[in-house]
């Protein structure tokens, strides 16, 4: 069977600009796909050129093994069984949330009566059932983006698009939210693509992460790959705080290498085998612990509700380290740390 | 020219830009006396008739059967152009020979005459007067009105005036105002000590109250006609019917009822005097130089 | 917009239209004038051109300055009494320009009311300044109404707010955001202005002549009402021509400067905070009134008293009182006549709208060149647009109402089109989408979301066209035929040569009518806060 | 010395909808201090009241001394000492993003050119050098909000606000506005006041957190209280994820307890005195380890990257536990697990 959306190879610009390059992408139905990038790297981009908005310079888009997008022709948005949040909402100033959200199912062909209602339920689940008679404008910037969900799930889609569609939303919403999108994925095989530059919103809610970089896709892989092991520094950095330290590597075989630091050495990961080579290892904070034979000053501290980071300067570079709780190191303490896992990105050998 | 496109639908169409009461009352009269007759009335100013008239005449679709018009200057360019039939009406002869030519005929008199403050001691009593009178005489532009063209060319083309009575006028205080209507209100106001106006305009102020006198000049009041023709493309005998019906008496009549000076002096018509008339086919020739000589006065 | 309009037939459509309205007509003037042009006495002379485009600048960048300030006045000052505010500069727009410099007359003119009561009289009403003023002042709600439409749909309150939190004062903040983002429209409404100006026949009529200060227009009247002399058409014809010029090379010379600007869309933003701020401005808004008393009202009562006087030169008291004037305007041809001109306005607003909408969503270059094209048939002075008319359809249409709504929409169409234009150009391209991608087709889309929020210029610009073309006169008095005169035809055919009481009557029966029927409609109907949206 | 800011119990109204009131706020020179709050809870509001767009209903607000807001007068904001970046960046769309930035400059009085050179410098500290010529219009979402961000530290102001300011930024640039807005605030004494319902940025950067609920400020403190101690279960869920239970408290003093659930019992701190009652106990993710007395059944699993999210479902209740890694146990698995800590919020005694 085909994927649900297939893009091959697409390219998308914006008169000069390249926005998107060289993106090849398959979902199949019930998946949940997260676009990881930072700003600018051409989320929104690929959406629009999902929903039809605007044209591909190169490459192909197919919907349910239909084509939709290629260079030569772009089908609108209205026959794409697609479903989107926008980043800046677009909500129509002129209809209050109520008719927002019941447009979709009046162009569906549902009475007006029937869309008021739908809409209204809808509205509930996103938490503002009492404000459907507020226009947009009456709204607070949360409640704004809760009507553009809400509008989007009013269309019955194959493929929803969620672009940041959870930047102005409290955890609590959030949960509401995600709860809703993952009720239609298994009960009416839908699919989604979440645009998001919130790292862990895409770990935590995506079946597969793809990581834009400046509109090309770098790296494509579970939120468990993604996280732990990331193709580069730079895609580790996007996901979480990581140091990078340098050491010898020598392989164990099956992808596992003993790294030596100084006088002690840890386990590590590596994409390729590497044996006997200088190599930047990455280590993600939560793999130091406290106590051990790597010694360092603390040289920051920043406490993040569940847990506390410290950064730590030893003799072969920055380490960053996240224990559990509050601070109970100051700046400037003398400490020891084990680091417990590491992991050597591909192409990361030096002389 | 229309001459090919003579409908003959035995509707009669009126290009007219005599008033509208006048040509009801007229029309009305007609078609008691012809049951049978469909008449057609196109009334509109001199201006956009003139100018529907020579669209219609470019792409061939003019229609009209008879040219009523107020003042006898466009219609000088359409007998040149031949546009009109040469013939005599049995009523000819009740026209008098000042007011017609072979093609087209009075139907009306105008006279412009002068009006003065009625407060005004020493009222002038002729056209001279008006360049020695004591404060502001406003003249009509004659770029505007036909009526106020007449003036002009009356007095230039006179050897008693020539243009230069025009420069004496604005020296001694001569205003232009747009419209005869206009001179009327502007000396009743007392904005003007006097002006040149059409009797008819005065006569119905006065009657209705203004404080102005109204001043048939001694000289004569200087006099212009409303002609009426038949087009010759298209005209019919129902055409010409009309025309032998405006000339009638009774038509007269009920072109005096409606406060216009008949052009029959058998009719009876209390307000008159001596009148002035005017070459028109040469001030028709010198149109744009006597303009031209006026603005000269009063623009330059 | 371009793209979301790709593969509609818009562009054949408008294509036909800008042929069949304005390309057709124009290119019969073309042929005369190319006809006439070496004919003996044809050339106009230089000074009626001068003192047109003096009075088209002058009017343009006066009216552009009252109706920008009198929209900032009341969409984003804090004034009491907001809503009779607007009523109150809209007001001239229910008054044909001919009354107001009739009125203006009666009421500061020479041996005006005012003089009669204190003696005084506005120096310099007879002239160019007064009819600067008076154009000036009749086509303020033009400038007004295109300037809050495109309040409404550009420039939001959060971006002055942005200003002022940057460290603008509110003055500032209108000059480098409000203006700027307005500066679509504000080119708009003064283009039209411009054309409205050199166009203007009836106000240098009654306030140039006896200053002896000429326009184009009155020439070409001059050389048609006179004599059919065909040098007196050709020279006719050029004159106009030569305004359509004008009009041409200063309305693209304006748009050229605006395009190198470039176009400045919003994208789709969350709505920000809109309050009103600032201090009440009562005294500002008691200025305002009284110049509304000043520049309207009392002008209209001056002209009530004299269409109610016997006759010229009495005084404006009850003892001299009469209806006769308004009898002699009004007879039985005036109730069908008045039903021909609704439906008339009614038609030609609906299509000019409409057609406007669709060359303001042309956001191309070939958008820009139908947008001129438009603007010419504005440009065309009214008789001669009616010449033109009559040879491309006369022989066809010959009598029919077609005809008049074809000289009203190739002349309207301009109004319907830089009303929306100003506006057009903001509605975020998101806002589209969204509906499309919510399953409405490209009509569904218009019609749901482009349309409601361009409502304010739609509305504004359909207003100003039915106005318009109720109050149209020359055009139709040029080509109506048996069973087709409208309103002004009719009275106007009724009246006796320029006789003043009665054509104060005639002016006061175009003006008071409407100002009766619109006002419980504005005020009751909440007309202007619909009509402008919410807010 | 009065604080640089100083809000005495202001409410704000928006017709007939109330949206903050009896705010109480100070905030000193150099001071940091967040309003945490859910989507609609009156943040954006109090930024407006600050910021002088919108009059008070109630109270007053004074900057450096100076009444700025009261029910009868309200300041206009261009004497306001204030930078304001919009939640919705409220960017000129007529102006380049360079010309945005240069705005304020020129305000101030800066020349043309001066004015452009310090945009610039702006621009490229946001990460967006490269785009100063573009139109917000044609930049991507988190591009124009880097964009209100350099626009509002482009005024030279004594209170920063900032609203919503990096709910489309990634982390990386995220860290340089922080460094930014750190920079001033030592240089210049200036304080920042951040909009966000982002508990984990608000508790990272702030020194102060205001937590807003239905527009009443419900609990004002340092990041380490408000998350350690909220005041009930509502506060604690915006900071994060956790756990209530009910158990059998005994005071054994200084704010410490012992809670006794089934068989075991644990520590936990508590608001006030209590003895041998019935308390509601939260219980943070990270205060549960794995291993130890209290049986439960795996009900949820997690990824959130640095660690794993497990919903335990024990004979007392669900419980969330936070271990670091990737996730090692499945769903319906049984194990044992033990709480650390606890916190039992003021008034959560029961009969
Ligand atoms: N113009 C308005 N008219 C009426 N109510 C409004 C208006 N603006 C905001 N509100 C209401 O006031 C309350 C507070 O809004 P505010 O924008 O301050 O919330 P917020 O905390 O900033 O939310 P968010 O995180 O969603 O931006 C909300 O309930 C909102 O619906
Ligand atoms: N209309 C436009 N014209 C020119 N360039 C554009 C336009 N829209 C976007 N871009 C550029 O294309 C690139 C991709 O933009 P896009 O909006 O897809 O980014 P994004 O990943 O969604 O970013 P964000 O997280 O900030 O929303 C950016 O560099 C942006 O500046
Ligand atoms: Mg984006
Ligand atoms: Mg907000």
């Amino acid at each position: 069977m085909s994927p649900l959306l297939e893009c091959r190879d697409v390219s998308v610009r914006y008169s000069d600009v390249v926005a998107v390059s060289g993106l090849d992408l398959n979902v199949d139905r019930g998946e949940t796909v997260a676009l990881l990038g930072p700003s600018g790297s051409g989320k929104s981009t690929v959406m629009y050129a999902i929903a039809g908005f605007i044209p591909v310079a190169e490459g192909h888009i197919s919907i349910a093994g239909v084509n939709m997008s290629d260079p030569k022709r772009t089908r609108p948005p209205e026959i794409r069984p697609v479903g989107l949040v926008f980043q800046n909402y677009a909500l129509w100033p002129h209809m209050t949330a109520l008719e927002n959200v019941a447009y979709p199912f009046r162009r569906a062909g549902d009475s007006g009566e029937q869309a008021t209602r739908l809409a209204a339920e809808l509205l509930a689940k996103v938490g503002i059932g009492g404000l459907g008679d507020r226009r947009p404008g009456e709204l607070s910037g949360g409640q704004q983006q809760r009507v553009g969900l809400a509008r989007a799930l009013a269309r019955s889609a194959e493929i929803y698009l969620f672009d940041e569609p959870t930047a102005h939303l409290d955890s609590l919403v959030r949960a509401a939210v995600e709860e809703e999108i993952r009720r239609r994925r298994e009960e009416l095989g839908s699919a989604a693509i979440y645009a998001t530059h919130d790292s862990e919103e895409a770990l935590a809610i995506a079946d597969r992460v793809v990581i834009l970089r400046e509109g090309r896709p770098i790296q494509v892989g579970t939120p468990v790959d993604i996280y732990e092991r990331p193709t580069d520094e730079w895609s580790a950095r996007l996901t979480g705080p990581v140091s990078a330290i340098s050491g010898r590597a020598s392989s164990e075989g099956r992808g596992r290498v003993q790294v030596q630091v100084g006088d002690s050495s840890f386990g590590a990961e590596s994409a390729s085998p590497v044996s006997k080579r200088a190599v930047g290892v990455l280590i993600r904070p939560e793999w130091v612990t406290p106590g051990g034979p790597i010694n360092g000053r603390v040289v920051g501290v920043a406490y993040r509700g569940p847990h506390t980071d410290y950064t730590i300067a030893t003799d072969h570079g920055e380490v960053v380290a996240r224990v559990a709780g509050s601070p109970k190191l100051a700046e400037g303490e003398q400490s020891g740390w084990t680091i417990q896992r590491g992991w050597v990105p591909p192409g990361s050998e030096s002389e | 020219g229309g001459g090919e496109q003579a409908d003959d639908d035995g509707v009669l169409r009126i290009y007219t830009s005599v008033t509208q009461d006048t040509v009801d009352a007229v029309v009305a009269g007609f078609e008691e006396a012809n049951p049978d007759a469909a008449v057609e009335v196109f009334r509109a100013p001199t201006g956009e008739l003139s100018a529907r008239i020579a669209a219609e005449l470019r792409d061939g679709s003019l229609v009209a059967d008879i040219f009523w018009l107020t003042d006898p200057l466009s219609i000088q360019q359409y007998e040149r152009d031949g546009l009109l039939r040469e013939w005599d009406p049995e009523n000819i002869e009740a026209v008098p020979q000042e007011f017609r030519t072979g093609s087209f005929f009075g139907t009306r008199v105008l006279n412009m005459v002068i009006i003065a403050d009625g407060s005004l001691m020493e009222t002038p009593s002729d056209w001279r007067d008006l360049t020695g009178i004591e404060g502001d005489v406003a003249i009509p532009d004659p770029g505007f009105a036909g009526s106020a063209f007449a003036a002009l060319g009356f007095f230039a083309l006179s050897p008693d005036y020539g243009i230069d009575f025009y420069r004496d006028l604005k020296d001694n205080g001569g205003v232009q105002v747009r419209s005869p209507g206009d001179v009327v209100n502007g000396v009743a106001e007392g904005l003007y000590v006097a002006g040149v106006t059409l009797d008819r305009a005065a006569r119905d102020a006065v009657e209705a109250g203004s404080p102005i006198s109204l001043v048939w000049p001694a000289s004569g009041a200087i006099s212009l006609y409303s002609p009426i023709a038949v087009v010759d493309a298209n005209g019919t005998e129902t055409a010409e019917a009309f025309i032998e019906y405006v000339l009638s008496k009774e038509a007269q009549s009920a072109i005096a009822d409606t406060g216009w000076e008949p052009i029959r002096e058998d009719v009876d018509w209390p307000h008159t005097g001596a009148k002035l008339t005017i070459d028109w086919s040469l001030a028709f020739d010198r149109q744009d130089e006597l303009l031209a000589d006026y603005r000269e006065i009063f623009e330059g | 917009m371009i793209r979301l309009l790709r593969n509609t037939p818009l562009p054949l459509v408008v294509s036909v239209a800008v042929a069949l309205l304005v390309g057709w007509p124009l290119a019969e003037l073309v042929g005369v004038a190319i006809e006439v042009i070496g004919h003996p006495g044809a050339a106009p002379g230089l000074e009626p051109i001068v003192n047109t485009a003096m009075v088209g600048f002058g009017a343009a960048l006066l009216t552009v300055g009252l109706g920008a300030s009198a929209a900032l006045l009341t969409e984003r000052a804090r004034v009491a009494g907001r809503q009779w505010l607007r009523l109150g500069i809209l007001l001239p727009v229910l008054i044909p320009p001919f009354v107001s410099a009739l009125s203006w007359l009666r009421a500061y003119g020479p041996s005006g009311l005012l003089d009669d009561a204190i003696g005084l009289e506005l120096e310099g009403l007879l002239g160019p300044l007064g009819i600067i003023l008076v154009i000036s002042i009749n086509a303020t709600p033009l400038a007004y109404l295109l300037t809050v439409a495109a309040l409404r749909t550009r420039a939001e309150k959060d971006l002055e707010l942005a200003a002022r939190v940057s460290g603008a004062s509110p003055v500032v903040a209108a000059r480098t955001v409000t203006l700027p983002l307005l500066a679509p429209a504000l080119l708009g409404a003064g283009a039209l202005v411009f054309v409205v100006g050199i166009n203007a026949f009836g106000v240098p009529a009654f306030l140039g002549t006896p200053a002896s200060f000429d326009t184009v227009t009155t020439r070409i009247y001059q050389d048609l009402a006179l004599s059919a002399r065909p040098e007196s058409f050709a020279r006719a014809i050029l004159l106009a021509s030569g305004l359509v010029l004008a009009a041409l090379m200063v309305v693209s010379a304006g748009e050229a400067l605006l395009h190198r600007a470039g176009e400045t869309p919003r994208r789709a933003a969350p709505s920000g905070p809109s309050p009103q701020i600032g201090r009440p401005l009562r005294l500002l808004t008691a200025f305002v009134w009284v110049a509304i008393a000043l520049a309207t009202i009392a002008p209209l009562i001056a002209l009530i008293l004299i269409a109610l006087t016997r006759a010229p030169g009495l005084a404006p008291v009850p003892a001299n009182w009469t209806m006769a004037n308004f009898a002699q305007a009004l007879d039985g041809r005036f109730l069908g006549a008045l039903g021909r001109s609704t439906l008339l306005a009614l038609l030609a607003a609906t299509s000019a709208v409409f057609l406007g909408a669709m060359v303001a969503g042309l956001r191309n270059r070939f958008g820009r060149l139908a947008g001129l094209a438009a603007l010419l048939g504005f440009a065309v002075p009214g008789s001669t647009l009616a010449v033109a008319v009559l040879l491309s359809y006369g022989s066809a249409l010959r009598d029919t109402l077609a005809l008049i709504l074809i000289a009203y929409v190739a002349k309207l169409w301009a109004v319907g089109h830089r009303s929306i234009a100003g506006s057009a150009g903001n509605i975020a391209p998101e806002l589209v989408y969204a509906a499309r991608s919510s399953g409405a087709s490209i009509s569904t889309a218009l019609r749901t979301v482009v349309f409601p929020l361009l409502r304010p210029a739609l509305v504004g610009g359909w207003v100003l066209v039915f106005l318009f073309a109720f109050h149209e006169l020359t055009m139709s008095s040029l080509l109506y035929g048996p069973g087709t005169d409208t309103l002004a035809v009719s009275i106007l055919n009724l009246q006796q040569l320029g006789d003043v009481p009665v054509s104060s009557a005639l002016a006061v029966i175009l003006t008071v009518p409407l100002l009766i029927g619109a006002i419980p409609l504005l005020v009751i109907g909440n007309l202007p806060r619909r009509l402008m949206g919410t807010g």
